[in-house]
């Protein structure tokens, strides 16, 4: 039940973009296309997830007992940048077609509010390893949610007549304000 | 430009250990710097609640850490003396996971005879603008429905009048009014178990800080 | 029992005003216009110079390749020159211009009325024969009918449609044809079906033509391979990828022709050509005109010699009525608005339509609000409102990709939408630019 | 020293080393042959990888940079403009530069010189009229003035005017992008050399038609006279389609062709009035569709 | 000859459609539920009305005129349909800035931003009444009680007795003794927002426009249809926390929203399929909401949330193409 | 380099937020009050200045392959610093910005201007560079919480303007934040134009 409880909070009611206001950057940036935003979101849940655990271990294993927990932001974001490399490389050679469906998205990940986020928060809401990785994949659906939808939004502004001062940014922002106002409809499920 | 040092692997791995090694050390040095203050912070922020929540006091007692009956964590609460050692009332942190966004902690002062003299919410994730509220919602001297300072949880029905309660809960944000309620009726619990020496609960010396940094 | 073909559709107003006009012959013009590009295909070349004596019939263009055919004089006189004149087709064409002198044909031709039904012929001949008379397809896309005719390696045709459908307002040539020259349509039918070696014939006609439909059924009585099938009334069932639907519920599948699913369609008017052509030894040289309009004196079905000027046959119809805004060669779904009443009639012209000044401009363009009936409507099951913004945004590909080429043009789209959106000026405008795209892609490779 | 302090710099060095050591090996195993020019764009840009160029990803900008063989689409937010030139040098892009070119409208059929024989009703767009037909005036070359071009210009130096029908260019705005000649379906654009001060001298028409249908359709129509290819010194004129052609890298603008020319049809733009006949080429000056710029 | 003709590309006719009829077919569609909101709440539902009519058309003049600087096309009625049914779904005591706020936002966020007519996403009426909803809480849950039946209920809506009983730890049986009879919800005799009471009123609309051809049946019965089943299964899984379907179809916005709101074109589907897919969607998230969140009625964020949905759905439901080659 | 221009550019025509987009997820996370804005620009900015010096005294002695590990080392270990220190000494600023305060790490601007601009440029204009951005960030930070504040409880840096109950809630909420910041965005690209 309590993963349960973690799904649906993460994907619906605290998405990580729409209510958390985590991975805006890629949110804007990568959401031209709903192909492109297809790979970024398998990308981002592939190392959302590796990131968690690494991360986690790291925490409990090292930096806790040593008592130096204040080392969590420095010591997780080196370790998720070398991380997100790590895969690049190996995934480069290993599997070219994975690559180009997911690879080229890797170098943006790293500078991703979300991975870091997610590592952090994961620590904070003092989960278990096990939903640490529910909680990160679930909130890797959640951003391909919200990235899938806003591709097709914009996709579909890309053939409206937007006014000019509105275009590209602006109108982008707003759609993704009155998204965000619709997924507050889920608030309370959990 | 200067010529930049080439990428060899013994060039790499002594440039990135004296980057994180200088770092670290830095990092260490601030680390110890700011610790202290960071304790001190802490407690500070602990005692301006207190404070704020109990009449004038001259002295903390030891805090105590108590199981409460109807909950899974621990209240911890702070006893205050006066000068003559007199108890001038007793500060409770209590909590609830009832808010609209789930848990949140508060801190209760009670005087001896069991009224409320203030009240604080200490960490909480709810709306703001709707559940937010709350902090300043039940003390509002104009509002005597609303208003829970000067009462006495053991004699005034803690509920929100929907509920049957004699204490208005915030417009349009009921959850958090019930939650709210819910955690101080705790507190006065715990608080009334324990003046009435009743449990067996555990007392702590030094006020717990927490490390780190999360 | 009714067929029809299920997807889309749209049914505008009939308005078939010279249905109980019987065909008349049109004097002859003093001159006439024979453009040498009246079919899809290769120009023919011309083989007459300016001064040459012609008679009804002889060859003044040659088939200058496979998807090609002749081009006859229809009249006799002299070739005064050889210049670009304006053609329903908006642009200067190169044509024949030939001063009238008398009514002179070719040797051979058989201008009576005898209804011949027999001929020793075997396919090859009457294929032959078909090219040498100039036929091309006269339900209005014009294509070469020998080409038709002559089945690609591989496919075979199974059963011969022939269109009597007419499912464009206004336009009653091929209903007249078929009240008026059913016997000899009959015949035309079994030579098609002759040549391309079918044993089955189905003659389709919109249920708005009762009379042609029982006219037909009769000539079919003791025709076993041959029948009529009666159609509800509903634009585009003429399109012949419609009509394969609606008689045979075979669907052509995208971008492939009607012989993949063994049909050949053939127009009635095509038919009769035939028949002229094979057992009259006639090319093509004359056509049923339908001259209508809600304000014309006389709506009528003339029958034209190729080459007569438009403003002959308006004449004849009571002349151009004061409130004319737009005249359309061909019907109002399909039809092309000419710019001068100087144009001539050619083998594809079915009808001139005029249409009043308060129909002539088009109703004001509004935002699409996409309520999705152009893509209700859509025969071809296509998204209208979408190619025609891509289109307007050049997206090319992204057009390709939502098939585009499957078009046939219709205007079941335009017709319908609410907000008058010029959906079809645009789609066309894509299904040119994407089919320039392919073909260079394809002469890449 | 505490031992926190050890710790700290234990912890976060050993993070830093292993993690290098095995991005090192990994790296080296795992090598693949990629253009080394990717390498070297990715230096130059600011690695921020923030997708803000719409590319997922410096290294994605950098493919793209390689793979493009010109930079226009192509910016970096972050680096800015001084990034992109380093960009273009390791491209070598810039050496490619092109002696300076404008667009120049080659057709004058204003209302007032070409009488409309028929009205358009369809959809407002070049493309979509010329494919139904040749155009509301007996020109067939002409100028449809639904404004394709204008369209299609990303540098604002296209404007219809309303009254000429025609659209203007701003030679200023200009960067000889080419675009409107694409988009033009009557192909009325031409990328002359940019003269000096400005000057042009160029056959504004494209009508192939015979003498008499063009200047029947058409007032200022060039009619394939050919008094201008015999006046030209310097065989900078050519004529074919009934079509004369100044070629501007011939032409010197000595302005003999525009006074033979018997219906005005060559236009000359930013030269100061003339000493001799002033009244006779004040006309298709000041009706030229550049006669707005300043003289 | 000197008069020019007229040369077009086909077709040369054109259909007898308009914006217009399909717009003012839904003005006169919204008459019945408009007349019950009167006969119910009095006149001030005529008050709010107005006042949202003209707000929005106000509003879409002067953002045309002033700030698009394009022609004013207020005449096409589609700033009329949105007032109204902007009204529709706010409380009858709602004041009067804050209808105007409402119309700002749906016609000015909701609909001009997006260039117009046609472009907006989102449903414009939803966009701003969902503002409101976050925004105002308290203004937007204060129920005005039923004029005929006054002192019966205390004002809240159905849904809303239902949400807080349930919270109470009352069961429906418990709950049910305070909520009107079914034949009270059909008829519209409860409280609620302006336009949403009265199923029979709305369901009136819906059959002149399914036989104007302005709506298909296709999403309000898949909306309708999937909360019946949906409702219907946790019914009978648990009848002492869930409400029967019936309750769920006649009470709150479901029917306004399934055949007003849902249909609105410019932000639905454009196939059938499309549309149920949509309709779907939508029945599925209000039951959600209802049941489950803290909002006690959730079909206008459900409609808001498949419009999100919707440029995927046009995306990949394509209608069945002609001869397609599998 | 002209100092003032490397200043100035940061808050119009190049600023992080307006123009270039960058680190929104601190831009809409932390802005529901001007103050907030303010804290988080002014954070980010001590971070941005530093990491540029010290990016842009040691940049020659880095090798290229691990010159962004470097940074991001280099980076983090300012942002600790400001963790640690606000901890210390602002406790309710660090409640309030939460999580954002690691996430500065992240922030696009800071390794990007380390990147772009330090590690090519002198100490002194690295500086100022940073000091530019920093503070163009900030002022749209404090900008964009202005606008939210008044906007959703009609009050700027605190100081009521109208009565709060005429604000509209959804300003200081996630929705309010994307729409507010995608006007602001508008009127700044008008404004940048005349
Ligand atoms: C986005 C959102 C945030 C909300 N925040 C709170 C909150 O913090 N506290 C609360 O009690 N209710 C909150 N509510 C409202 C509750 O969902 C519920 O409607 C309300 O508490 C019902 O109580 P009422 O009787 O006071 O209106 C929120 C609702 C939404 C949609
Ligand atoms: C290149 C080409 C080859 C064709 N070959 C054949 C053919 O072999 N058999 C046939 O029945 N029709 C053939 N057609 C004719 C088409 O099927 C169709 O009848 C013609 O394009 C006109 O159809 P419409 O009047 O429905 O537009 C061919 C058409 C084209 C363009
Ligand atoms: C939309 C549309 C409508 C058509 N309507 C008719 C029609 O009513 N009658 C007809 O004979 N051909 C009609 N055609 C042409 C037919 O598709 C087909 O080309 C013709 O019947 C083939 O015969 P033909 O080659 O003898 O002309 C139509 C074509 C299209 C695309
Ligand atoms: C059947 C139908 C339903 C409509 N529903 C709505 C609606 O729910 N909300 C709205 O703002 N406009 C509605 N409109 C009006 C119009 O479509 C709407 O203003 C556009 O979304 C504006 O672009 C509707 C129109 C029709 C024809
Ligand atoms: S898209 Fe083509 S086939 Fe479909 S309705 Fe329009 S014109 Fe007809
Ligand atoms: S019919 Fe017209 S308004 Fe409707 S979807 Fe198609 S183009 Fe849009
Ligand atoms: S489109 Fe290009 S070439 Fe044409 S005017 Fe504009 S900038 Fe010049
Ligand atoms: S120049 Fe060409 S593209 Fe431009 S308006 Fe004229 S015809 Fe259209
Ligand atoms: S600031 Fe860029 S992803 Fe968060």
């Amino acid at each position: 039940m309590q993963y349960i409880i973690i799904i649906i909070s993460a994907i619906f009611v605290n998405n990580i973009v729409l209510a958390q206001f985590l991975g805006i950057c890629p949110f804007l940036g990568v959401s031209k296309k709903t192909s492109t935003a297809i790979g970024m979101a398998g990308a981002v849940a592939f190392v959302m997830t590796l990131a968690t655990i690494v991360t986690y271990l790291i925490q409990y294993n090292i930096l806790v007992p040593l008592n130096v927990a204040y080392l969590q932001t420095i010591s997780f974001i080196l370790v998720i940048a070398a991380l997100v490399q790590l895969v690049e490389i190996i995934l480069k050679k290993v599997s070219p077609a994975l690559y180009q469906a997911l690879g080229v998205f890797l170098p943006l990940i790293t500078t991703n509010c979300a991975i870091l986020g997610v590592a952090i928060l994961t620590i904070q809401k003092d989960f278990n390893l096990m939903e640490g990785v529910v909680y990160a994949i679930s909130t890797a659906i959640g951003f391909g949610l919200a990235l899938v939808i806003f591709a097709g939004l914009r996709e579909h502004l890309d053939l409206m007549n937007v006014p000019k001062g509105l275009k590209g940014t602006p109108i982008a922002l707003i759609t993704a304000g009155i998204l965000a106002m619709a997924f507050m409809g889920f608030s309370g499920i959990v | 430009m200067m010529a930049k040092r080439e990428s060899s692997f013994i060039n790499m791995l002594v440039t990135l250990f004296a980057v994180t090694f200088i770092a670290s050390a830095s990092l260490g040095l601030v680390n110890e710097m700011t610790r202290d203050a960071i304790k001190k912070a802490n407690i500070k922020a602990q005692e301006k609640a207190i404070a704020s929540v109990l009449p004038k006091f001259d002295k903390l007692g030891k805090s105590l850490m108590v199981l409460p009956k109807d909950g899974p964590d621990s209240l911890e609460l702070f006893p205050a003396y006066d000068a003559q050692g007199k108890e001038v009332g007793t500060a409770v942190k209590s909590y609830t996971n009832k808010g609209f966004s789930g848990h949140f902690t508060i801190m209760v002062g009670f005087k001896p005879d069991g009224t409320i003299s203030g009240y604080e919410v200490l960490q909480h994730q709810e709306t703001p603008g709707l559940g937010s509220k709350m902090g300043e919602w039940f003390r509002n001297k104009d509002k005597p429905k609303q208003d829970i300072i000067g009462k006495n949880p053991g004699k005034v029905n803690f509920h929100v009048s929907k509920d049957g309660g004699d204490i208005d809960a915030i417009t349009a944000a009921t959850i958090s009014s019930r939650a709210f309620l819910d955690a101080v009726r705790r507190a006065y619990n715990t608080w009334k178990n324990e003046s009435d020496g009743m449990s067996g609960s555990k007392t702590k010396n030094e006020a717990q800080t927490e490390g780190g940094n999360s | 029992m009714l067929k029809t073909f299920k997807m889309g559709g749209v049914h505008p107003a009939e308005n078939k005003l010279s249905a109980g006009k019987a065909i008349e012959k049109l004097p002859l013009p003093k001159t006439v216009s024979i453009p040498v590009a009246q079919h899809i295909g290769a120009p023919a070349t011309v083989v007459v110079k300016r001064g040459d004596e012609v008679k009804v019939g002889t060859v003044i263009a040659q088939s200058s390749g496979f998807v090609s055919t002749n081009i006859h004089s229809s009249v006799s006189g002299k070739v005064k020159k050889i210049d670009d004149v304006m053609d329903s087709s908006g642009y200067k064409k190169k044509a024949v211009i030939i001063e009238v002198e008398g009514d002179e044909w070719e040797q051979g031709i058989d201008t009576s009325d005898n209804l011949i039904k027999e001929t020793h012929l075997d396919a090859k001949e009457i294929n032959a024969k078909v090219l040498a008379a100039g036929i091309v397809g006269l339900g209005g896309a014009t294509f070469p009918t020998h080409v038709k005719l002559s089945p690609p390696p591989g496919m075979t045709a199974e059963v011969l449609l022939i269109n009597g459908v007419e499912c464009e307002p206004y336009l009653t040539s091929d209903h007249r044809l078929m009240l008026e020259k059913g016997a000899e349509i009959i015949v035309g039918t079994k030579l098609l079906m002759k040549t391309l070696g079918v044993n089955k014939a189905v003659i389709g006609i919109e249920n708005n033509k009762p009379d042609a439909i029982t006219r037909m059924q009769e000539f079919t009585a003791n025709e076993p391979e041959i029948s009529v099938q009666p159609l509800k009334v509903k634009y585009p069932q003429g399109g012949e990828k419609q009509l394969i639907k609606a008689v045979t519920g075979k669907e052509v599948p995208s971008g492939a022709l009607p012989i993949a699913v063994g049909a050949v369609v053939n127009n009635v008017g095509t038919a009769f050509a035939v028949y002229e052509a094979v057992m009259k030894n006639k090319p093509l040289v004359e056509r049923v005109v339908t001259v209508t309009g809600k304000s014309v004196k006389e709506p009528s079905n003339l029958m034209v010699r190729i080459g007569t000027p438009v403003t002959d046959l308006v004449e004849a119809a009571g002349g151009m009525p004061e409130d004319t805004g737009k005249v359309i060669s061909g019907g109002p779904m399909m039809g092309r608005a000419v710019t001068t009443l100087e144009v001539p009639v050619t083998k594809g012209t079915s009808g001139i339509l005029l249409i009043r000044d308060d129909e002539a401009k088009r109703n004001e363009v509004e935002p699409c609000i996409r309520c999705g009936k152009c893509v209700n409507v859509c025969p071809m099951g296509l998204e209208p409102y979408l190619l025609m913004t891509m289109s307007e945004k050049k997206l090319w590909e992204r057009s390709e990709d939502r098939h585009v080429m499957d078009c046939i043009e219709c205007g079941s789209c335009s017709f319908t939408c609410p907000s008058n959106r010029p959906l079809l000026d645009y789609i066309r405008l894509g299904k040119g630019t994407v089919g320039k795209l392919i073909r260079a892609r394809k002469s890449q490779n | 020293m505490s031992i926190t302090l050890i710790y700290t710099v234990v912890v976060l060095s050993a993070i830093g080393i292993i993690a290098a050591i095995i991005l090192y090996y990994v790296s080296q195993k795992f090598m693949v042959h990629e253009d080394p020019r990717i390498d070297q764009i990715e230096e130059a840009l600011p690695s921020a990888n923030c997708g803000g160029c719409g590319y997922a990803g410096c290294r994605a900008f950098a493919e793209a940079c390689v793979e493009e063989n010109e930079l226009s689409s192509l910016f970096c937010p972050v680096g800015g403009n001084e990034c992109m030139n380093e960009v273009a040098n390791i491209l070598g892009l810039e050496a490619v530069q092109k002696a300076p070119k404008v667009a120049v409208l080659r057709c004058n059929g204003t209302c007032d010189h070409r009488p409309k024989t028929n009205q358009f009703d369809g959809a407002k767009s070049c493309s979509a009229a010329s494919s139904l037909y040749s155009g509301e005036t007996a020109c067939a070359f002409g100028c449809l003035g639904y404004g394709d071009c204008v369209d299609v210009c990303d540098f604002d130096a296209l404007h219809m005017n309303p009254e000429t029908g025609l659209p203007e260019v701003d030679d200023e705005k200009c960067t000889a992008c080419g675009a409107c000649v694409d988009a033009c379906p009557k192909d009325l654009f031409e990328l002359r050399k940019k003269m000096p001060k400005d000057r042009k001298i160029y056959v504004a028409c494209r009508n192939e038609d015979k003498g008499a249908a063009a200047k029947k359709a058409c007032d200022v129509a060039c009619i394939g006279c050919s008094k201008c290819f015999k006046e030209c010194p310097f065989d900078a004129i050519t004529m074919e389609n009934n079509l004369a052609f100044i070629d501007s890298d011939k032409c010197k603008l000595c302005r003999k062709c525009v006074t033979v020319c018997p219906t005005n049809s060559i236009i000359e733009v930013n030269f100061p009035p003339r000493k001799i006949k002033p009244e006779q080429v004040a006309e298709p000056t000041s009706a030229g569709p550049d006669s707005t710029d300043k003289a | 000859m000197n008069k020019l003709l007229t040369v077009s590309p086909s077709p040369h006719v054109q259909g007898d459609e308009s914006i217009r009829k399909i717009m003012y077919g839904v003005v006169l569609a919204m008459l019945p539920a408009f007349a019950m909101s009167v006969m119910f709440f009095g006149w001030n539902s005529v008050k709010v009305t107005l006042i949202a009519i003209a707000a929005s058309v106000f509003f879409e003049y002067v953002i045309q005129k002033y700030i698009m600087k394009v022609k004013p096309t207020v005449d096409d009625g589609s700033a009329i349909v949105t007032g109204i049914l902007l009204a529709f779904n706010v409380p009858v005591g709602l004041p009067v800035w804050l209808i105007v706020l409402g119309a700002l936002v749906a016609i000015g966020v909701g609909k001009m931003s997006f260039g117009g007519l046609g472009q907006n996403p989102f449903n414009p009426a939803l966009v701003g009444r969902v503002f409101l909803l976050i925004s105002f809480p308290v203004q937007m849950t204060t129920w005005t009680a039923n004029k005929v039946v006054a002192d019966g209920f205390s004002g809240a809506t159905p849904l809303g007795l239902l949400k807080e009983g349930l919270k109470n730890g009352e069961t429906i049986p418990q709950i049910t003794s305070q909520l009107p009879s079914h034949f009270d919800l059909f008829w519209g005799n409860m409280s609620g927002s302006l336009g949403e009471i009265s199923a029979v009123a709305l369901l009136l609309g819906g059959v002149y426009m399914l036989w104007k051809k302005i709506i298909s049946w296709h999403t309000p019965v898949a909306v309708l249809g999937t909360i019946f089943i949906f409702e219907g299964i946790l019914w009978l899984a648990n009848p002492d926390r869930f409400m029967d379907p019936m309750f769920h179809l006649f009470t709150g916005g479901a029917m306004l929203g399934a055949i007003f709101m849902a249909t609105d074109m410019v932000s639905s589907p454009m196939t059938h399929v499309g549309q149920l897919i949509f309709g779907v969607g939508i029945g599925i998230i209000t039951v959600l909401i209802r049941n489950f969140g803290a909002y006690p009625e959730g079909i206008s964020f459900a409609i808001l949330i498949m419009n999100a949905f919707t440029p995927l759905i046009n995306a990949y439901v394509k209608p069945t193409r002609f001869g397609r080659v599998a | 380099m002209n100092q003032m221009k490397n200043f100035t550019k940061g808050f119009l025509k190049e600023n992080p937020v307006f123009v270039l987009l960058l680190g929104m997820c601190p831009t809409l996370g932390v802005t529901s009050s001007a103050i907030n804005g303010m804290g988080m620009g002014l954070a980010t900015t001590f971070v941005l200045v530093m990491a540029n010096f010290v990016v842009s005294l040691v940049k020659s002695g880095i090798p290229d392959k691990v010159r962004i590990p470097s940074f991001i080392v280099i980076i983090a270990t300012f942002v600790t610093i400001v963790q640690l220190t606000m901890q210390a000494y602002l406790p309710s600023l660090y409640e309030s910005l939460g999580l954002f305060i690691p996430l500065i790490v992240v922030n696009c601007i800071v390794l990007g201007r380390a990147e772009a601009f330090a590690s090519k440029n002198t100490v002194w204009s690295s500086i100022v560079d940073g000091l530019g951005m920093g503070l163009g960030f900030t002022f749209a930070l404090t900008l964009l919480g202005a606008v939210r504040e008044f906007l959703g409880s009609g009050k700027v840096f605190g100081l009521t303007i109208y009565p709060e109950h005429y604000g509209s809630l959804i300003f200081v909420l996630a929705p309010g934040a994307f729409i507010a910041l995608g006007y602001l965005i508008a009127l700044i690209n008008k404004l940048k134009k005349a």
